[in-house]
C-alpha cells in the first residue's frame, strides 16, 4: 500500500462514523427495499435499507450492531452513495471491495472510507467491513437478492 | 502426483495377514487411506488444529478457510450448481437419514409411496420402511434386472401418481451393478415425485455430475472413496435442502436463540450443528484431491482389467458360483462356495492373507432376493494387483476343505 | 509419561500467529490434540485401516478389538456399571439430539414440563425447545446463582408432577461455573424425572462418575479433551438406552430386515448405525489414556494457579470487567473490557499472537442473562504457561486502542 | 497344544455333526427355556432350548444357522449336555470355553468336543464355536438371562 494518509485523521473519521453514525435506523415507509445479513462468525448484525428512484438512490438508511469496523464502514457507505446513481455507487462499492482486499485505493470514489484501508491486513475483519456494502448491493440488485443467502426481505 | 508403487501411497499394503503378505480385496467396504490424506489431517491437528466457524483469530480463520474450501472441492468434484448444496455429515447412513427425517417425512401423507428396491444397502433401505410406517404410506420395490440393476422401467412400473419419494442406488454394493440414474431422476420427475442416489459405491469409482444426472440428493461417504472415517456428504438442490428441517439441533446451526425460539441459518449450515468433523472434512479433501491426480480412467481401467482376470480364473472353478458375471463395470465379484458357507471359506482366505467379506453384506433384501443366507464378496481398487488375484484364485480352490484350517 | 515439556506433545505450541509465538487460550472449544492420539489414529489407517463390526478376517477382528476395547476403557474413564452403557456419536451435539428425539419426545405428552437453564450451550438448549414445541411441553429454566450455576434449590423451585426431563450442564462453557450434579440428579428423581447432564466442559477437569451422579444420561465429546474431531459419547443407563429409539437407521444397527419390517440390535449397537468413525473412536481412546496419565489433580492445579494470577492482573484493569471472578475451578474467564465491542478487542489478541474467543459463545440466552450481545472467553488447559498469561495480560492493555490494529 | 490327537477322526466328527446334527430341532412344548443368539459380525443365528427338572438338564434342543463350527458345536454341545445335572453342564461348558482360548483341553469332560481344538488359533472363529454354549448358558441361569444382551427369550 504506497498511498501516504495522516493516520490522526484516519483514526478520527472512523470513530466519528462509529460513534455518531449517519443514516442511522430505519424508515417505515412503502417504496425501500431492505436487506438485513449476518456474520455468524462474530455477530455482526446490519440491516440496510434503500429507495431507488429513476436509477437514483435517493435514500439509504442502515440498522445494526457490530464491532467499530462494521458500524463505521455501514455509515461511511450509506454517506458514499446517497443520491449517487446505480452505476455510481456500485462502483464505488467496488472500489471497496478493491481497497479491502489490497487492491488499490481509488479515493476519488471513496472519499472518507479510505481511512479503512487498514481492514486489509486483517483478513479476518474485511468480513466486518464490507457487511453493510453487501447488505447494499443486494438491495439494489434483484437477481442477488433472490438468490442471496442468509437474507431477509421487506419490500413494501 | 501419485506413487505407481501403490505400496508407498498406502503402506497398510505391506503389513502381514496371519504371516502372509496382505492382499485387500474389501475396497467396497472401506478403501485403503493413502499417505497424503494423513498428512494433511496430520498438518491439521499439528499446524492449526483449533475450532472453525468462530474463528476470530488467524489460526481460527486458518482453519475455517480450510474446511471450507473442501466445500467448493466437492461442489467441482460432484459438478453441483452451488457450493451451498454440499452438507457435511458422518457419511452416507447420516445423509440419507437427514433426508428420510427432515425432508420425506414431513410431507407425506397416509396412502403416499415411496420407492425403493430390494438392491439397496441398508442405509437406503431401513430409513425408508421406518419412514413409510410413521407415514401410514406404501413402500414398493423397483424390481431387479437379471444384473440386479432398476432399469428406468422397472422404476417406471412401480411409480403412480401416488410417489411421493425414490431412492436408489448409483451402484449397488454386493451386485455392483451401475443404475442409470439420469434415466432414473427423469422417471421419477415424471410422475412429479424427488429422487435420492445412494452413490456411497459408486463415487469412488464414476465421476459425478449431479446437476446431469439431475437427482434432488445424492449422498456418499469419504471412507470409500480414500478419504478418512467419520465423513461424508449430502448433496441437495438448492430449494430440496431450504425446505429441509434440520436434524440435529445445536450450535453453528442457529442464526439467534432466545428463550422460547430459535431462528436458524440457512442451508447448508443449518444442517451442520455443533463442532464439526473437522480434521476429517480437511482429509476428505485431500482424498479428493488424491482420486482426481490418479484420474477415473485409471481406476476402472485397472478394476476392468484384474476383475475379468478374476471372473475367467472363478469360472473355471464348479464349485463356485457368480452372482453377478456380467455387470462389467462392477468394483465386486459376488459369489459362494458351493456347500461351503461363507464364514467358513472366508476363514481360508484369511489364513492365506487375503481379506474379502462373507455375511450378508448389509444388504439382507437382497439376499433374500438370490435366496442366500450369506455371501462372499472380492471387491476392487486400483491398488490391487494381478498378483492380488492370483492369490485370491489359490485361496478359492483350498476354500472347499474348510476344515483344514482346524488342523494347521 | 506425557511430556513435561508440552511443545513435545503439542507441536502446534511451536506455531507462530502473526508473526508471534502462539497462546493457545481458547481450549474450551476445542482442546489441542497431542502426538499420542495422531500416532494412534495413524496406526490404524496404517497398520490395520479396515472396517469394523463385519470383520471375518484377522485384520477386521483387529480392528473390531482396538475399537470396542474403547468402549470398556470408556466405561472405565466415567465409571458406568457396563460397556454396553457407552454409545459413540460425532460427538455432545448429537448425543443431547439423540435423548432429545429418540428418548424424551416419543414419551411426552402435552402439558408436560421440561426443565434447562439458561447457562446452556445452545446444543444443550435449542434441541429442548424444539422437543418441547413439537410435544406442546413447557420449557422452564432453572435459574441461575450469581456464579451463573443451578443450585439444587433452584432446580427444585422450577420442578413440578409434570417436569419430565431435566438437561442442565455439568460445567457450562461461559462462566465455567461447577453445578453439583450429583444433588441435580436426586432432586430430579424426587420429582420422578430423569436428567441428562451436559458434561461437553467437564469431562476435560474433572473425574466422572456417573454412578455416583446417578444421571440418566451424560454427553461430552472427544476434542475438547484432547480427543480428535469428529467422535463423543453419549452414555445411558442401560434400561433408559433401551428404552430409546434408534436415531440414525442403516447398516450395523440392525438386527433382521425383511422387506417390511426390520428388528434392531440392543443397546448401544442400535444407536451406531453405519461405519462408525473408527479412526476417531480409536483416537478417543489413545485421548483418555493420555488424560489419565497426567491426571486431573495436575490439570486442576495448574488452570486454577493459572487463573487466579491471570485475575489478579485483570482485576487491575479497570477497563476490564469479569463476568465469574468467584468460580475458582472455572478453566474460562469471561469478560469484556468496557466500551470496546469484543470483535474489535479480539483483534488486538490476534495480533499479538493470542487466540481467544468472542461473540456469543453458542450461548446466547446466557449473554441474554448478563446483558451482554458479545463476551470475550480465555480458556485454559494444562499445556497453558505463565508466559501465556503474561502475554495475554499485555494484549488486555492494548484492547482499549482497538483502531491501533489498522494502523501497524 | 500338548493332547495329540487323531486328525481324521476329529474331521470325521465334525463333518458328522454338522451333516447330521443331534438334538435339532425346538419343540412346542411348556416348561422350555429358549434362549436366541446371533453373532452379528457373519450372521450365525442359535436357539437352545432346555428344559430343567430336579437340577437335571432333561432335555435340550437347538436350532439355527451357520457355519460348520457353529452347527457342529451347537449339536455336540447338546448331546454332551442331555441328562447332566447342571453342576456338570457348567463344568463341560467351562471346559469348552477353556479349549477354545487355549487353557486346555480336559478331554474327560468334552469328549467328541475336542475335535474342535483347533479353533482356539483361529481367534475370529471363537464366537462361532462358542455361540451354541452361550445360548445354553443362558438358558440355565436366571440371573444371565434377565441381563443378558441380544437374547430372546420364551419360557413357556
Ligand atoms: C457445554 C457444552 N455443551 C455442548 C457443546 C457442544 O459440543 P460439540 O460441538 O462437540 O458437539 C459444547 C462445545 O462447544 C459445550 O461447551
Ligand atoms: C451402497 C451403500 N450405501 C450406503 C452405505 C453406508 O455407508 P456408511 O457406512 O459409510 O454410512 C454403504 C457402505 O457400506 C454402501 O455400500
Amino acid at each position: 500500500m504506497s498511498y501516504s494518509y495522516d493516520e490522526q485523521m484516519f483514526r478520527q473519521i472512523i470513530m466519528d462514523h462509529y460513534k455518531t453514525p449517519r443514516f442511522k435506523g430505519l424508515v417505515e415507509q412503502p417504496g425501500f427495499v431492505t436487506v438485513h445479513l449476518k456474520n455468524p462468525s462474530c455477530g455482526d448484525d446490519m440491516q440496510v435499507q434503500t429507495q431507488v428512484e429513476n436509477g437514483v438512490i435517493t435514500e439509504v438508511h442502515h440498522d445494526g450492531s457490530g464491532c467499530s469496523i462494521c458500524c463505521a464502514s455501514a455509515s461511511m457507505m450509506a454517506q458514499l452513495v446517497s443520491g449517487e446513481t446505480i452505476e455510481q455507487a456500485q462502483a464505488k462499492k467496488q472500489a471497496f471491495y478493491d481497497m479491502v482486499s489490497g487492491q488499490g485505493i481509488d479515493e476519488e470514489l471513496l472519499d472518507e472510507a479510505i481511512s479503512l484501508q487498514g481492514v486489509a491486513k486483517l483478513p479476518p475483519r474485511i468480513k466486518c467491513a464490507t457487511l453493510g456494502w453487501k447488505a447494499f448491493e443486494q438491495t439494489i440488485s434483484k437477481e442477488t437478492v433472490e438468490q442471496a443467502e442468509g437474507v431477509t426481505i421487506v419490500t413494501e | 502426483m501419485y506413487n505407481t508403487d501403490w505400496t508407498k501411497d498406502f503402506p497398510i499394503l505391506n503389513q502381514e495377514m496371519n504371516g502372509k503378505a496382505f492382499v485387500y480385496l474389501d475396497s467396497a467396504a472401506t478403501s485403503l487411506t493413502p499417505e497424503v490424506v494423513l498428512e494433511k489431517m496430520n498438518e491439521y491437528y499439528r499446524e492449526y488444529g483449533v475450532n472453525v466457524h468462530r474463528g476470530v483469530y488467524a489460526m481460527g480463520a486458518k482453519a475455517d478457510g480450510e474446511f471450507e474450501s473442501v466445500r467448493d472441492q466437492v461442489q467441482k468434484f460432484i459438478k453441483a450448481s452451488s457450493r451451498e448444496e454440499i452438507v457435511f455429515t458422518r457419511g452416507t447412513t447420516t445423509a440419507i437419514n437427514m433426508v428420510a427425517f427432515g425432508y420425506v417425512l414431513p410431507k407425506l401423507q397416509a396412502g403416499d409411496e415411496i420407492v425403493t428396491s430390494m438392491s439397496e444397502h441398508h442405509a437406503n433401505f431401513v430409513p425408508w420402511q421406518v419412514v413409510a410406517q410413521k407415514a401410514g404410506a406404501t413402500l414398493k420395490f423397483a424390481p431387479l434386472d437379471a444384473n440386479g440393476a432398476v432399469t428406468p422401467a422397472a422404476l417406471q412400473s412401480v411409480m403412480s401418481e401416488k410417489t411421493r419419494f425414490v431412492a436408489l442406488n448409483h451402484m449397488s454394493n454386493v451386485m455392483s451393478a451401475l443404475n442409470d440414474v439420469q434415466a432414473l431422476s427423469r422417471v421419477t420427475h415424471e410422475f412429479g415425485a424427488e429422487i435420492l442416489i445412494d452413490g456411497a459405491q459408486a463415487v469412488p469409482h464414476l465421476s459425478i455430475d449431479v446437476q446431469a444426472i439431475d437427482c434432488d440428493f445424492y449422498a456418499f461417504s469419504g471412507h470409500k472413496m480414500f478419504g478418512p472415517t467419520g465423513v461424508g456428504v449430502l448433496y441437495g438442490k438448492y430449494a430440496c435442502l431450504q425446505a429441509m428441517e434440520p436434524f440435529e439441533y445445536g450450535g453453528a446451526m442457529i442464526d439467534q436463540v432466545q428463550q422460547f425460539t430459535t431462528s436458524y441459518k440457512d442451508a447448508p449450515y443449518r444442517f451442520e450443528s455443533g463442532t464439526p468433523m473437522i480434521a476429517e472434512v480437511i482429509g476428505l479433501g485431500a482424498a479428493i484431491t488424491y482420486l482426481e491426480k490418479i484420474g477415473y480412467a485409471t481406476i476402472q481401467t485397472q478394476i476392468e482389467t484384474l476383475r475379468e482376470y478374476a471372473i475367467q480364473q472363478l469360472e473355471q472353478l464348479e464349485q463356485v458360483e457368480i452372482y453377478n458375471p456380467h455387470n462389467h463395470e462392477a468394483a465386486t465379484i459376488a459369489f459362494n462356495i458351493k456347500d461351503v458357507h461363507s464364514h467358513d471359506a472366508v476363514t481360508v482366505y484369511d489364513l492365506e492373507g487375503v481379506a474379502i467379506r462373507a455375511g450378508h453384506l448389509c444388504a439382507q433384501p437382497l439376499l433374500s432376493e438370490i435366496h442366500q443366507g450369506s455371501i462372499l464378496r472380492m471387491s476392487l481398487q486400483v491398488y490391487n494387483t494381478k498378483a492380488d488375484i492370483d492369490r485370491f484364485i489359490a485361496a478359492t480352490k483350498k476354500a472347499s476343505d474348510f476344515l483344514d484350517v482346524l488342523f494347521l
